[in-house]
């Protein structure tokens, strides 16, 4: 048992989906045996502004209520975010960025020391989902790229939450960034 | 920021907070359909159409990409772009 | 010109309130004050120490608008300083309808000169969709949910004009940011008339009407154009001018554009649903005469 | 004090007489019970044309103080006066005004709160608005009710301060009370009371934005610049005193205001018109060698802390009576208030606390000396006591 | 605690669902920001038929607690749920809910008050209507927040109690978290709260009248009853915590909590959720060879004085937390309050007050390192510290 | 039978609510559940350990009369208790037209079944005859008193009824006290109806109005023949059966009567007055076709 | 009096207050011109007026003297004559 | 300078003028040399309910605030009150009565230890002031029976708050209490 917290947290626009992303993977991190803490950035911004939601992980129960400063991953849900909002911040050289994108990881300049990877999310949603919601594929991304959480808990999570055929096809979008993203980056 | 007595602010002053960074489809005009009415610049909710000369463009500092100037358009002449694209 | 409302302001991309507060500046002119009560359009244009007002603003609470205005036209008036200066509320449904319609009657019944504007987007959108008294039958919101036993709101729209212009007050009138032109002009001409008006702005709220954020004009077409939103001046009582629609179309229409009545589409007993607000235009086009 | 200028008059009206003086440019209130015959008397002096026509009848008293918001904010004068259930009403507004920070000055008739409805005195009211960022006067008669008007508005206007003040008086014991008193002098008040000079207002000409809102960022200095402003008032509170003294020969006392204190083993301290019945009581046990005296607390808002820890020097054992209880904590304010302030300090000389004269139970004058007894029991006997009604009619339990 | 029942849900929901399976009579809220999710929770609960039809949109937070007199009057069960700039529009309605002793129940999604105006969380809210004779618990997380919902309704409706109750979380803070929380288990519910057996209600068989006026020969035997019933309520709310231990096998606490206070030197006071926050901090101190602990309030009304004298025995240095301030006392009320309660015992210990949280500031556990490393400076060098801010941005001022 | 208002109560001797109070009872029946705010009746009525009422009867304060009305209404239905009994409001003017009125607009909106008597004395009696919305025209109260330069209160009576009525009530009426049978039915009218039913019953007040305390009722029907108190019934928002008067009285007759109208007597300017308030009169007797 | 828990009380009550010591003026009514028709109990706000048999008496323990059943007698048969004389 | 204070209860009905005439009292001793307060009793009581207002005069400033339990002497505005409400309440032996009646004090039976004295205001008023209103006569009758305040003193305060012909009569009225009272009793 590692007394580690891992600390993530996911950039998006409002309407999005980051509270939902940074919920299921709380959600499919209890599943997974850890403890778990998700919560939004608390604002008054509206749909299309830049916010951001944390999900907060460890082995044994957390108390701790304070906000996320110096996340070990950071998600990234629209690519253009990176140029209104600085998505390293707090980020050292340990940490991981996922970004959604076509674009390759170098052509991203954030002036993070740490690893940044892309995956074209929409892409996948596109293709599986029919529409450019993110916020579960990239779930899938996460998993893949960082091993923290079981690929199977968080297809449960999405199948809890959506329920019929969405649900299904936002499981397979997952499964899909998971291959991606394990192999690639 | 500093903090006064009292949450009193100077006037117009969101002009700071560049909404541009919102956008994720850009209106791109098509001067040569456009006939110049203004009704796409009526309807901005943003205010940020402005006349430039005698063509209306927006101000892309500000531009939310809500597409309804595209949608108001009575000649079709503003299509909705994905940014960065 | 400088914008009455500086853009950088943080409404939704397509918001109506935005065009509702846009159209009531420019009718009412750079020499207003404007007071807003706690809503979408108060929070969007002011965080400290920002503010997208380029005419005097002033927020004090959610439900003391009325209140507040009167305070200023009385004070203005008491300093020799009213003169040309409009007063003017720009507040939402729930401000006016709800929370704030004590303040607005007290401040109607003593007959300050100002012109109050509800910027009507027919639920609390701010604090994130719930019913108010303006919500339209049927539409769902997060306090009105549709569900398994449910087709949303319950209740049908409070007649607000109807309750101003019986406070006695010289001018009310609807609007729709649909029409623009039209909507300025009634602002204008309460900032003209003498005494307290009342303007009812129909602005679709593309998040919490849940319909994208370019339809929001032609959300609120359809509303006139079916018949839901009968755009009317009232001058002393009177209804006047109902702006008449030729082609009424069917509510069914403006309704699909809708995710708030989308479950009137998929729940069974929709249809009756429907009927019954089809019912509601066509009083309405009866009433107001609009045929 | 000077015979020749008083006249007999009830507290109401000189309160009223005070403000029509003070030349407010808006006035708005709602009726409440005491409260009402200020309203009526400045509703008389408007219709007899001995006022300019300032005042506006509203339909409620968050009504009330919202209208003020606006009068303030374009630069009026502002002024209401209310009790019990209206001014709790305007909570939610009274916060804002001071968070707004707009010099508007109210005259508090306090009242008992309901339930059960009662219209009879006690302070709960005013005190159960301590933590809304106003300023607190409480007068000990009607004239420091009416010469703490004047000094309301110069102090909530001082450009140092800029915070809302309530003048709090006993409803009915001194609203309803006739007696004489000089009426404010209308050919000194400007020597005293400047017109009010706002830093910002609402004006065309100069477009601003009055409450926005402030997010983590910047909420808490805001509130603590209130609360600096505060202490800001604690100066301008004596200063206010002393140069109403200067220009019209009254003085009540500053911050607070001692009787017989400087040597008191027993030391009272109250506020607000019991004061007036301790001074008579005091000076007869004091006659029979028993060593007491009184604080009285002007101003509770700002709390006179280091006021306090001095004027007690003396103490064997401190006193204090609250017309206000604070139901699950079972003490009234000042009590709490009073023994928070001195905790940390060297000071160990035990507090005793009474509450009475609640929902408008009198206060004679054996209450009072009771009262002193039994602190002059526990001052010999060391004992430890807690905060109990002084005046409970077992009978009725 | 057992994982197995566990769902990762939000404090809102949490609430809402414990609220469904308290079964009230009737709701009646009206949406604030961070409060709104519980209601609508409520709603789509309704709206799904997963809960009787009970709650009713209202037009102001002023009419939703009126409303709720009503229908506790004819014998309901009723809950609402508000924060901050509602919770004092309803001022009036809770002096008057307490004082009919109507046992209704309350969720206040914690939230600072305006101007100006501010949506994010501190205490300001319930703090500043500690004197309206409602019993006041603090939930430390969504667990707590949801387990103390049912424990409020049995303690209001004991019939030696009869208050009404305010359940306090952080808005946000616990409102808007998803965390892992065993749902209140709907099949023991029963044994744990029984029904709601009102003493009287109006009824056309039975006509009574409610509500009558008090005059001065009776008013203060009104509010001692009051504060009678708030003693009562002491043991009922240990035995509400003791019994629901029993029934659902979890227990946060009676009128206070302790942990790793017994032989602490430090000692901190706080409550809600920072002391989740604190609750980590310590340990790590605690290896460093910093003695401190914590005492958690539960129950802020009644003030758990008795409790507090207790637990602060090994102290050195008592360090109080809070999210609010009485502006013009400098204060916030636990500072207050403590060292009110222990003043007049044979305790001596120094107690600072630190202010922080306030309007959303966040609280990083840096924060309470700090605020403990000061407290040590204080222990050892024996120096008087006031309150103040510990979060202060200098730089804005 | 016992009287549902028992004697023993402290109105004035002469006292108007007093009669509308007992005809309101008379008209709802025992099986009824009364709220009254603060005012005259309730502070007269009610000093503990008495109560005049012998049905059950709450108040809780003076500004939420029909937000409590409701909570009773919803929780008889919850609790399955609702049935036969009649929930009954009886509220001064001054809780009704100004301070309660919003509580009570919410109630109207959401359709309570419940039955709003307004008691309009047209003044705040209880704190001693200050101006109400409901104060008529140049009427002298201590808060609008006539004065050297002023013929008392300049504002025209708000028109609730037609507010009321607005709000989608079923029923609304006016009645007096001086036309007790009148006012008994049109209260048992209004329980019978499902829905929120308002009636406003004119109640004078010889402490405030200042007539003697013999002449309640006589000054009650000179306001009804003199056309300054329409009575009507208004069924769905229509105006129905307004009473005819034959022989309508010159409102000076009325107004002479009264101490608070003494003024348009005795002051210059006074016969314009008197001339404005018979203009009111002859526009009633025309807008609810009384003659 | 015992204060209990809340401010509830019995209903009927007022009855021991007995308000006819307000009286100044007293009705008196001479049944030869009374026709029974009862009008002046349907007015009397104390609701005083009982009927006795078939006569209508008030109830001076309560009756206050408005005069009000003397006003509104269409027989004239009622007259206010002062007390204790 | 005596350091007694005088104590005075005026006992009347609601709309009888109690209050006015504890102030009128006031403000006659005021001018008389006396410090002095005067205050109702704090009710609710409507028109036509027994009610009371006091007055305290002292030749020193009055601090004092309590209401007032032992009179020295206590106004009668109507003798029926007597039935209704015990009048003499907190009397001594030393107190006086003033009840305003036509009959001999001796057809009271007010169990009082004091000396109770008659006048018929009402019928000096009747005469001159042409309305049973008594509260300014029996003012003059108090001058007359106590000499605690001077009679002109009396009638300044009627006249400064009644003015023109109203005052001229109430005074007059005042100063014939007087009169009957002075010889008479
Ligand atoms: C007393 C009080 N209650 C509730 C709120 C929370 N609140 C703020 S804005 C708002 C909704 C505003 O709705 P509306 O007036 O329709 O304006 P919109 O946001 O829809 O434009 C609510 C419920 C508040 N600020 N104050
Ligand atoms: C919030 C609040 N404001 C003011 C009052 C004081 N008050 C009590 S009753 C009343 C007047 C009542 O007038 P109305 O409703 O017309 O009844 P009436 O006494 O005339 O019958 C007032 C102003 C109060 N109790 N509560
Ligand atoms: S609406 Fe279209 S046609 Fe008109 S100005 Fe804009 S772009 Fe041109
Ligand atoms: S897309 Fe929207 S914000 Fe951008 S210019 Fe067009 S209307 Fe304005
Ligand atoms: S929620 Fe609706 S009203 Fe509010 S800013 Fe967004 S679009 Fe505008
Ligand atoms: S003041 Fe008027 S309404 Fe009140 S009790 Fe007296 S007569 Fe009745
Ligand atoms: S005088 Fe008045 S109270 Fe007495 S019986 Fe006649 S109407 Fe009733
Ligand atoms: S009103 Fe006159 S006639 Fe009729 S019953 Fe009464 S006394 Fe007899
Ligand atoms: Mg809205
Ligand atoms: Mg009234």
């Amino acid at each position: 048992m590692t007394e580690k917290t891992i600390e993530i947290r996911i950039h998006g626009r409002g309407g999005q989906g980051s509270v939902t992303a940074a919920e299921l993977l709380a959600v499919a991190a209890f599943e997974d045996g850890w403890y778990c803490q998700a919560f939004p950035m608390f604002g008054v911004e509206r749909r299309g502004a830049p916010v951001f939601a944390f999900t907060r992980m460890r082995k044994h129960p957390i108390k701790l209520r304070s906000q996320i400063y110096e996340p070990d991953y950071v998600i990234v849900q629209d690519a253009t975010l990176t140029d209104v909002v600085d998505v390293a911040a707090g980020t050292n050289a340990g940490s991981l960025i996922i970004i959604n994108s076509e674009k390759e990881p170098g052509q991203f300049n954030l002036g993070a020391e740490c690893r940044v990877v892309t995956v074209d999310a929409t892409k996948i949603a596109m293709d599986i989902i029919g529409r450019p919601i993110v916020n579960t594929t990239l779930l899938g991304a996460f998993a893949g790229l960082t091993g923290e959480i079981d690929l199977g808990c968080i297809k449960n999570a999405v199948k809890a939450r959506f329920s019929g055929k969405i649900g299904e096809v936002n499981a397979e979008a997952v499964q899909k960034a998971f291959e991606m993203a394990g192999c690639g980056s | 920021m500093k903090v006064i007595h009292a949450a009193i602010v100077k006037p117009g002053t969101t002009l700071v907070n560049k909404t541009g960074g919102w956008r994720t489809f850009m209106p791109e005009c098509n001067y040569e359909l456009c006939n110049g009415c203004g009704i796409c610049e009526t309807y901005c909710p943003d205010s940020v159409i402005v006349k430039d000369g005698d063509r209306y463009a927006p101000n892309l500092d500000y531009c939310k990409g809500c597409g309804i100037c595209a949608n108001v358009c009575p000649k079709d002449a503003i299509t909705m772009i994905l940014e960065g694209k | 010109m400088t914008q009455l409302l500086a853009p950088g302001h943080r409404m939704c991309a397509g918001c109506g309130d935005a065009l509702a507060t846009k159209f009531a500046l420019k009718g009412a002119g750079d020499r207003c004050i404007v007071v807003s009560p706690t809503g979408c359009i108060e929070v969007s244009t002011t965080p400290y120490p920002e503010s997208s007002w380029n005419v005097p603003w002033i927020h004090s609470l959610f439900d003391n608008a009325g209140a507040v205005a009167a305070g200023i036209e009385w004070g203005l008036k008491k300093l020799g300083k009213k003169e040309d200066t409009t007063v003017m509320v720009i507040a939402g449904d729930g401000a006016t309808f709800d929370i704030g319609l004590q303040a607005m009657s007290g401040a109607f019944e003593r007959g300050h000169d100002m012109v109050y504007v509800c910027v009507d987007n027919e639920a609390y959108m701010n604090t994130g969709i719930q019913r108010s008294g303006a919500t339209p039958y049927d539409a769902s919101t997060t306090t009105s949910p549709a569900g398994k036993v449910s087709f949303g709101n319950p209740l049908p729209k409070k007649n607000m004009p109807a309750i101003m212009a019986d406070h006695g007050s010289p001018y009310v009138a609807t609007a729709s940011i649909a029409y623009a032109k039209d909507a300025i002009r009634k602002v204008a001409r309460a900032a003209e008339i003498e005494g307290p008006a009342y303007i009812q702005i129909h602005a679709p709220c593309c998040t919490g009407w849940k319909f994208d954020s370019s339809k929001t004009v032609e959300v609120g077409r359809l509303a006139v154009e079916a018949g839901l939103w009968p755009m009317y001046e009232m001058i002393d009582g009177r209804i006047e001018k109902a702006k008449k629609i030729r082609d009424r179309k069917p509510v069914e229409e403006y309704l699909r554009m809708q995710g708030r009545f989308k479950h009137l589409f998929t729940m069974e007993g929709g249809e009756e649903e429907i009927a019954r607000i089809q019912a509601i235009a066509d009083w309405n086009a009866e009433y107001y005469e609009m045929e | 004090m000077d015979r020749e200028n008083m006249s007999v008059v009830d507290g109401a009206y000189a309160v009223a007489h005070a403000v029509n003086v003070c030349k407010p440019d808006v006035v708005a209130a709602y009726p409440i019970t005491p409260q009402t015959n200020i309203v009526e008397h400045i509703s008389q002096f408007i219709a007899d044309g001995e006022m300019d026509d300032v005042s506006i009848n509203v339909e409620s008293e968050h009504s009330a103080m919202s209208l003020l918001v606006g009068a303030s904010s374009v630069g009026a004068r502002a002024y209401s006066a209310t009790a019990s259930q209206g001014l709790v009403l305007m909570s939610e507004v009274l916060f804002n005004v001071s968070g707004m920070r707009l010099p508007i000055v109210v005259t508090v008739v306090n009242r008992a709160m309901s339930a059960p409805l009662s219209i009879w005195n006690d302070q709960q009211d005013s005190i159960s608005q301590r933590d809304t960022g106003w300023i607190q006067l409480y007068a000990e008669d009607v004239q420091e009710a009416a010469d703490m008007t004047a000094q309301a508005f110069k102090i909530a206007e001082n450009s140092n301060v800029l915070l809302p003040v309530m003048v709090c008086m006993d409803g009915f014991i001194l609203s309803h009370v006739y007696e004489p008193v000089v009426l404010l002098e209308d050919d000194l008040i400007d020597e005293f009371l400047p017109g009010y000079s706002p830093l910002a207002v609402l004006d065309p000409d100069n477009p601003k934005t009055f409450g926005a809102f402030a997010d983590p960022g910047a909420y808490t200095e805001f509130r603590y610049l209130q609360e600096v402003a505060m202490k800001n008032a604690i100066p301008v509170i004596e200063d206010a005193a002393d140069e109403f003294k200067e220009v019209f020969g009254r003085y009540q006392g500053g911050l607070i205001d001692e009787y017989m204190a400087e040597d008191a083993e027993i030391m009272i301290i109250a506020m607000g018109s019991v004061v007036g019945t301790i001074k008579e009581v005091i000076p007869e046990l004091r006659a029979k060698g028993v060593s007491v005296g009184i604080i009285k607390i002007r101003s509770f808002r700002p709390f006179p802390a280091e006021a306090i820890r001095k004027a007690v020097a003396s103490a064997k054992v401190i006193v204090t009576l609250d017309k206000n209880i604070s139901i699950g904590l079972g003490e009234g304010a000042l009590f709490t208030e009073t023994k928070s302030v001195i905790y940390n300090s060297s000071i160990r000389t035990p507090v005793i606390g009474f509450m009475l004269g609640h929902g408008g139970r009198d206060i004679p004058k054996a209450r009072i000396e009771q009262i002193v007894m039994e602190a002059g029991e526990v001052m010999k006997r060391g004992i430890t006591v807690e905060s109990r009604y002084a005046d409970l009619k077992e009978e009725l339990l």
